[in-house]
């Protein structure tokens, strides 16, 4: 029981590490190469939500400062800043990893990876 | 047979060679200077005694010779030598070869200025900060008899190539690399601590390894490509022992090391192993020998030449400076001569004792076996180093009481420089005039070429140890050496001296041999073509002729001039060296009879030999190193592959092939890259895909690792 | 931890596995946008509204719309 | 003035990669010396900066004046001056290479586009040598990934897309394990900066040794990967051998030398020696380097492709830096900051020198090479040098740095690891030794007519020939760059 309690208490983390390790296994097991860029984008996103879950502070409120209201506890506003860096890396990453998707396939006809690496080792097999 | 040269080529040898008479008289002042030295040393005529107290010129000459800069200068003059012959190159070869021939008798006259400063307290010059711990120079009495005989040597060696190498092509690269081999083995004998003596061996390797190649044949590139690698190894393995001993010691210099190297228990053995073994690769010691007679055939001639005369005496030289220098106490620091501290070169002398025999041994044998003239030099060069590398061991092994294997290894190598230097030429100019190797096929050339037969019966006199011929004093001298050691240490030498007088009987048979089949022996075809005319080769053999009999007949001006001098400067007790080599007596009967039993027992292994054909023997291939190594492992793959696929098989089968091939020309390293391109054919691909398997294993490793080591 | 909190790290860690097994690439690309969606309520939850409004934005629209560009230019299904 | 300059130097090489597309309408030439002009101003400074730290101590700059805690810090100590230097005397002579208009395969519409890239890219690298915050050095290396990889596939060619896709996926595997560390840690100690990182982890490391240990093990990996340490090289051989030369250059040169500066600096200025020791991190970084010396080497034998080649000799040769961190000494980090250099040339060289070679041939099979010493004396003669100070022979930068890493694991009682920097310069010498005879030696086969061979641009030979000088003057006088990395490594609080 008290193992589920310590998982319920920081689910965060632990959905971290799971999306995480979701998103790496995608990444390094598929062949197809759309499918390697979501797994990249899950990775990050994992990565990001455990940043988020450190900076979060039970009952506090988000780190806007309202005029005339009293200020409570506010939530750590610095993990949120290193996340809306991340999340824009991330999505230049996507967005540069895509293109070379279309190339690819403007390329080899096929953005799977184990055909690519067939015809680059026919194409070494006949220099 | 094929005609002798190509038209043109033989109207412009019927012009007058200028180079010819300027060498002849270069050669000739050379004579006479050797002659102006000995009086010197003999102080005939007052001269010494004049030269010491005279004028101002003379004053300046003394100061001269009194400069620190000379090693700087005599490894610079070759350098500029190269750099000249660069620009003159292939156009102006008359020009060119009279740069080669003056700067390298240059060299000659600043080593003879280099003698009293040697003789007294050595030469000592240092250059701080380069490469990190500084180079240094030492000449003393060791380095520079060495110096002495190589720049000797090449002088007539070039002076022989310059008319040898009308046959080759590319003669001024070849003229290139033969200036920055001299300077680099200038600057090894010359050096004062081992980084030094590293860098120029190491320079050494790869301008000597463009020699080697010269050809461009593949036969040429295969000995090369082994030769380049042994050489490498051999530097890695000294760069390993000097890592050590700069760590331990602190200091590179070549300087007594004995109470630092004393704390460090056996690893002192193993940095004194990996310099022996080191330096025994150049040396062509037993078992690393077998890039040497692929090498030294391949080369040009003259290259051959100094490959065989000067370039591999620098490995024993490395030895013998190493280990006297490091391993021996210093003169000063001796109180008692039974001090246990030559304990390590005592130990290790014994190793090198039995190297230098097994070397000798099989380097007969296999000399015996050849016919190629060259590869037989070759094989007698190596064997030829056994004895020298013996001496050597001799050295190390009585500790204080080596003196005597000591002078021998020195005497020896300044007498294969000059014998082997004379036969190697006499095996070219053979080659000159016949385009043959082969001996079986040559024969009765004494009627054509009688200066070249004259000399031939010389230096083969000298090398199989004939009174009144060279080697038979420094034979002489290290059979007194190995006499000692089974006297003074263990009674295990006396199977040695067995064996020492069983390869003098092998060398003298084979030099028989030699002489009979390519001089005497009746032929069908008696070389109606061939004509004879005084050129620089047989001005170069000449003089080496002269030296061999000069030194038979009066061994007494190397012993006191050079050997003594030396062994004044090293630790060996005083006492023995007076009562032992001083007064050294050479025509004594016991050694006439030696030498007497070494030639009969020659010529009965001679006419045995040719009576049942011993020379023809073959080793069985499974004992070559290619086939142990290679042969099991292609057998494994290939059952494995077809155990594990079936008929389809993923494995390349033709370059499989390549493995099991009883083909001796494919090297060790060319078996081992094949194996390798095999196996990253196959699996190069699959280990670039897995990055899942790569990287989860990794980081689950290194975690695991740390939590299970870590000591938190 | 509220419940909801939980819920929603149960279905996005649903939904990643769902995108990592789908073959069709569309419907992953959709099952993504929808897990971007979660995301950013979850980002809300955890009192980071800017966050979630980039995430919204970002991660379920552009993303999403690039995606589905590409899927046309090329092909639709995972072999 | 001088705790400006190294924003200065970040912000010149920002302004002119923005000022470039507009540069090009009017002369691309003034491009290029614009770009010339800026690399020699930040040289200047950046002696300045060198000289200044030398004499008093590390610069410290903050952006906007904001305290420690929240606001972006960078910090330019001895070693991080050093490095900077050292780049942009690769990064000149690259430069001046890539001026010779001889970044093959490159089309001609595409260079404005290649320059861009390059500075940006000196951005993100003086940015990574100079941020003192975990997280500001993840995202320079976000921004180094992106770059890299553009640089590696701007030529329009089919296998440099794949090449760079497999980078792009491994960095990021790379870069978020990175970033997953630095969130273990903030998560610990709730700093991001690396001085308050060090002094929050030396208290904090009993409680949190889980944390510690697995933000270690995730940052190692992902250092790995980008630094391409031997089993996460994989990337690598594919990225060089299908990018341009001066690509190839910069990314074996100069990128994966950063990341192994990076690492140096998360290593000693983060965790710190005790946290090391404790998890005996020493051994495991001796026994991947070693690893990574011998099969990188062993690999590069079978090679077809003079780049693949290169390619895995950079593996190997990390592993002797990788090799010297481990040992844990100042000696060996001394021996493996002079590696960074000295291999930085040697490669650069390597890969410059080839790139001749391909613009004159367009031909990359080591087949190939046969007589081409003959025709290009003076590249295969830079491309020798090169070869043979990899080899480490004596009088050359990479006999040095064999010397002091020998030195180093002596002093580290491990004397066993000579052993292994001896047979992989053996197996470099197996693979590097064929090339140079084939080259100078082997006649031209007859049957394969060679094209006509154009002039080779002025500034390409320029550049090659400057760097092999400077790999004969490292190995000559060694002295006075080596005092200065004993100097810079001594701050770093290593054993001596």
């Amino acid at each position: 029981m008290k193992i589920i309690e310590s998982i319920m208490e920081n689910i965060n983390y632990v959905g971290a590490i799971a999306l995480f390790l979701i998103g790496l296994h995608t990444v390094v097991t598929h062949r197809n190469l759309i499918k390697r860029v979501l797994g990249v984008n899950i990775m990050g996103t994992g990565v990001l939500l455990f940043f988020t879950s450190i900076g979060n502070v039970a009952g506090g409120e988000p780190p806007i400062f309202i005029p005339g209201s009293v200020p409570g506890i506010f939530v750590n506003p610095l993990p949120s800043v290193f996340i809306l860096t991340g999340i824009v890396v991330v999505v230049s990453i996507t967005v540069y990893s895509l293109s070379l998707v279309v190339r690819i396939h403007e390329a080899y006809g096929t953005i799977d990876q184990q055909e690519i690496t067939e015809m680059i080792k026919e194409e070494e097999y006949h220099d | 047979m094929k005609p002798r040269m190509a038209d043109g080529q033989e109207n412009k040898r019927t012009l007058k060679d200028i180079i010819t008479t300027q060498s002849s008289i270069l050669v000739g002042i050379l004579f006479l200077m050797i002659v102006i030295f000995l009086l010197f040393r003999a102080n005939a005529f007052g001269l010494a005694d004049w030269f010491a107290t005279s004028g101002a010129l003379i004053a300046f000459f003394r100061q001269l010779m009194r400069f620190s800069g000379w090693p700087l200068v005599l490894i610079a003059i070759p350098l500029i030598g190269a750099f000249l012959e660069m620009a003159f190159g292939q156009k102006r070869v008359i020009k060119r070869d009279r740069v080669v021939i003056l700067l390298t008798f240059l060299t000659i006259v600043v080593v003879f200025l280099m003698y009293p400063a040697a003789s007294s307290e050595g030469l000592v010059l240092k250059l701080p900060g380069i490469m990190g711990l500084g180079l240094g120079f030492r000449v003393d009495m060791l380095g520079y008899t060495v110096l002495f005989i190589s720049v000797v040597v090449w002088f007539l060696v070039m002076v022989y190539a310059h008319e040898y190498m009308k046959l080759e092509k590319h003669c001024t690269r070849f003229f290139f690399f033969m200036a920055l081999t001299f300077s680099a083995v200038l600057g090894t004998i010359m050096a004062g601590d081992l980084l030094t003596m590293f860098l120029f061996f190491e320079i050494m390797t790869f301008t000597s390894f463009m020699l080697v190649v010269h050809g461009q044949s593949d036969e040429s590139y295969r000995a090369g490509h082994n030769y380049l690698i042994m050489g490498l190894i051999g530097g890695f393995l000294i760069l390993a022992a000097m890592l050590l001993l700069y760590f331990f010691v602190g200091d590179l210099e070549f300087a007594s090391a004995i109470t630092k190297l004393g704390e460090l228990g056996n690893l002192r053995y193993w940095i004194m192993a990996l310099l022996v073994l080191g330096f025994g690769i150049k040396a062509g010691m037993a078992p690393v020998h077998f890039w040497l007679p692929r090498a030294h055939p391949v080369a040009p001639t003259p290259a051959s030449a100094l490959l065989s005369g000067v370039m591999i005496k620098v490995g024993a030289f490395g030895i013998l400076r190493v280990a006297t220098s490091y391993f021996f106490p210093d003169k000063t620091m001796i109180t008692d001569y039974l001090d246990p501290l030559w304990l390590t070169t005592q130990t290790i002398g014994t190793a090198i004792i039995w190297f230098g025999i097994v070397t000798m041994a099989m380097g007969v044998f296999l000399a015996l076996q050849q016919s190629h003239m060259k590869r037989m030099l070759a094989y007698h060069s190596v064997s030829q180093m056994g004895y020298i590398i013996m001496g050597v061991g001799i050295a190390l092994y009585l500790g204080y009481r080596g003196a005597m294997g000591y002078a021998g290894a020195l005497y020896h190598i300044i007498n294969h420089a000059l014998f082997k230097t004379l036969l190697f030429m006499v095996a070219g100019v053979v080659y000159y005039h016949t385009k043959e190797y082969d001996m079986y096929k040559l024969g009765g050339l004494w009627k054509k070429l009688p200066l070249t037969a004259t000399v031939c019966l010389i230096a083969c006199l000298g090398i199989s140890g004939i009174p009144l011929f060279n080697g038979f004093i420094s034979k002489s001298i290290l059979h007194h050496g190995i006499i000692e050691a089974f006297e003074y240490g263990h009674p295990s030498f006396r199977l040695a001296e067995i064996l020492f007088m069983i390869v003098s009987i092998g060398t003298a048979c084979s030099f028989i041999k030699f002489f009979y089949y390519v001089f005497i022996r009746r032929t069908d075809n008696p070389y109606p073509r061939l004509k004879r005319e005084y050129t620089t080769l047989d001005a170069a053999m000449a003089m080496l002729g002269l030296f061999i009999i000069f030194v038979g007949v009066a061994p007494r001006f190397l012993l006191g001039n050079f050997i003594i001098p030396a062994l004044n400067q090293t630790a060996y007790d005083p006492y023995f060296i007076d009562h032992y080599i001083v007064s050294l007596r050479f025509f004594t009967w016991e050694d006439l009879g030696n030498a007497g039993i070494v030639v009969s027992g020659g010529f009965a292994l001679f006419f045995l030999g040719t009576r049942f054909h011993w020379f023809h023997l073959k080793l069985p291939k499974w004992l070559s190193l290619e086939y142990v190594f290679f042969y099991p492992g292609y057998v494994f793959m290939k059952q494995m592959c077809r155990l594990m696929y079936g008929d389809k098989c993923p494995i390349d089968q033709e370059e499989m092939r390549t493995l099991s091939v009883d083909d001796e020309n494919v090297s060790f390293t060319d078996r081992f890259t094949v194996a390798l391109k095999v196996f990253n054919r196959r699996y190069e691909r699959s280990i670039i895909q897995s990055d899942a398997l790569i990287y989860t294993g990794l980081i689950t490793a290194l975690l695991l690792y740390m939590f299970v080591f870590g000591r938190f | 931890m509220g419940i909801v909190n939980v819920i929603i790290i149960v279905f996005l860690i649903v939904c990643a596995i769902a995108v990592a097994r789908t073959r069709d690439l569309l419907s992953a690309v959709i099952i993504f946008s929808a897990y971007s969606l979660m995301m950013s309520v979850l980002w809300l939850l955890l009192k980071s509204p800017d966050v979630a409004l980039t995430e919204a934005a970002v991660g379920a629209g552009i993303t999403t719309i690039l995606f589905v560009a590409v899927i046309s230019r090329t092909r639709r299904y995972e072999k | 003035m001088i705790d400006q300059l190294p924003i200065i130097n970040m912000i010149m090489f920002l302004v002119l990669a923005l000022a470039i597309p507009f540069l090009r309408k009017v002369s691309f030439r003034l491009t290029l010396i614009l770009g010339f002009v800026v690399l020699g101003l930040v040289t200047v400074s950046s002696v300045f900066i060198l000289t200044d730290v030398m004499a008093s101590g590390p610069i410290l700059y903050r952006l906007g004046g904001h305290e420690r805690l929240i606001g972006i810090e960078l910090e330019v100590d001895l070693i991080a001056a050093l490095i900077s230097l050292f780049i942009l005397g690769l990064a000149l002579v690259i430069y001046i290479y890539s001026t010779g208009d001889a970044t093959e395969g490159i089309e001609e519409r595409e260079y404005a586009r290649y320059y861009i890239l390059f500075f940006i890219l000196m951005f993100s690298l003086f940015g990574m040598v100079y941020a003192n915050d975990l997280f500001n050095n993840y995202v320079f290396m976000e921004i180094m990934s992106i770059t890299t990889c553009s640089i590696i596939s701007i030529k329009r060619k089919k296998d440099t897309y794949t090449s760079a896709f497999r980078y792009v996926m491994l960095n990021e595997i790379g870069s978020l394990s990175f970033l997953f560390g630095v969130a273990l840690l903030y998560m610990a100690t709730g700093f991001t900066n690396i001085t308050l990182l060090q002094q929050a982890l030396s208290t904090l490391w009993p409680a949190y040794s889980a944390n510690v240990i697995i933000a270690l093990g995730f940052m190692l990996v992902g250092l790995g990967i980008k630094a391409a340490i031997f089993p996460f090289h994989i990337w690598l051989p594919d990225a060089h051998a299908s990018a341009p030369s001066t690509s190839s250059a910069i990314l074996s040169g100069i990128v994966i030398k950063i990341y192994l500066f990076v690492m140096i600096k998360v290593l000693f200025k983060v965790f710190g020696l005790r946290i090391l020791d404790d998890l005996n991190i020493s051994a495991a970084l001796i026994a991947i380097g070693s690893l990574g010396m011998i099969f990188g080497s062993l690999f590069a034998i079978a090679q077809k492709d003079i780049k693949r080649l290169l390619g895995y000799s950079s593996i190997a040769q990390v592993g002797y830096i990788v090799l010297g961190i481990g040992l844990f000494s100042e000696l060996g980090l001394a021996a493996s900051v002079f590696h960074i250099f000295s291999h930085g040339m040697m490669k650069s060289a390597l890969f410059l020198s080839v790139g001749i070679v391909v613009f004159q041939t367009k031909r990359r099979k080591i087949a190939d090479f046969a007589g081409l010493g003959q025709q290009l004396p003076l590249s295969m003669g830079v491309f020798g040098i090169a070869a043979l100070a990899m080899i480490g022979l004596p009088l050359t930068s990479g006999f040095i740095s064999k010397l002091t890493l020998g030195v180093a694991a002596l002093d580290h009682n491990q004397g066993y690891l000579i052993v292994i920097v001896i047979l992989s310069s053996l197996l470099g010498v197996i693979y590097y030794l064929p090339i140079l005879v084939s080259a100078f030696l082997k006649r031209i086969p007859e049957d394969a007519a060679r094209p006509h061979l154009e002039k080779v641009p002025r500034p390409m030979i320029a550049a090659i020939v400057i760097l092999a000088l400077a790999i004969i003057v490292f190995g000559v006088f060694p002295n006075w760059i080596l005092d200065i990395i004993e100097q810079a490594v001594a701050t770093l609080g290593l054993p001596a």
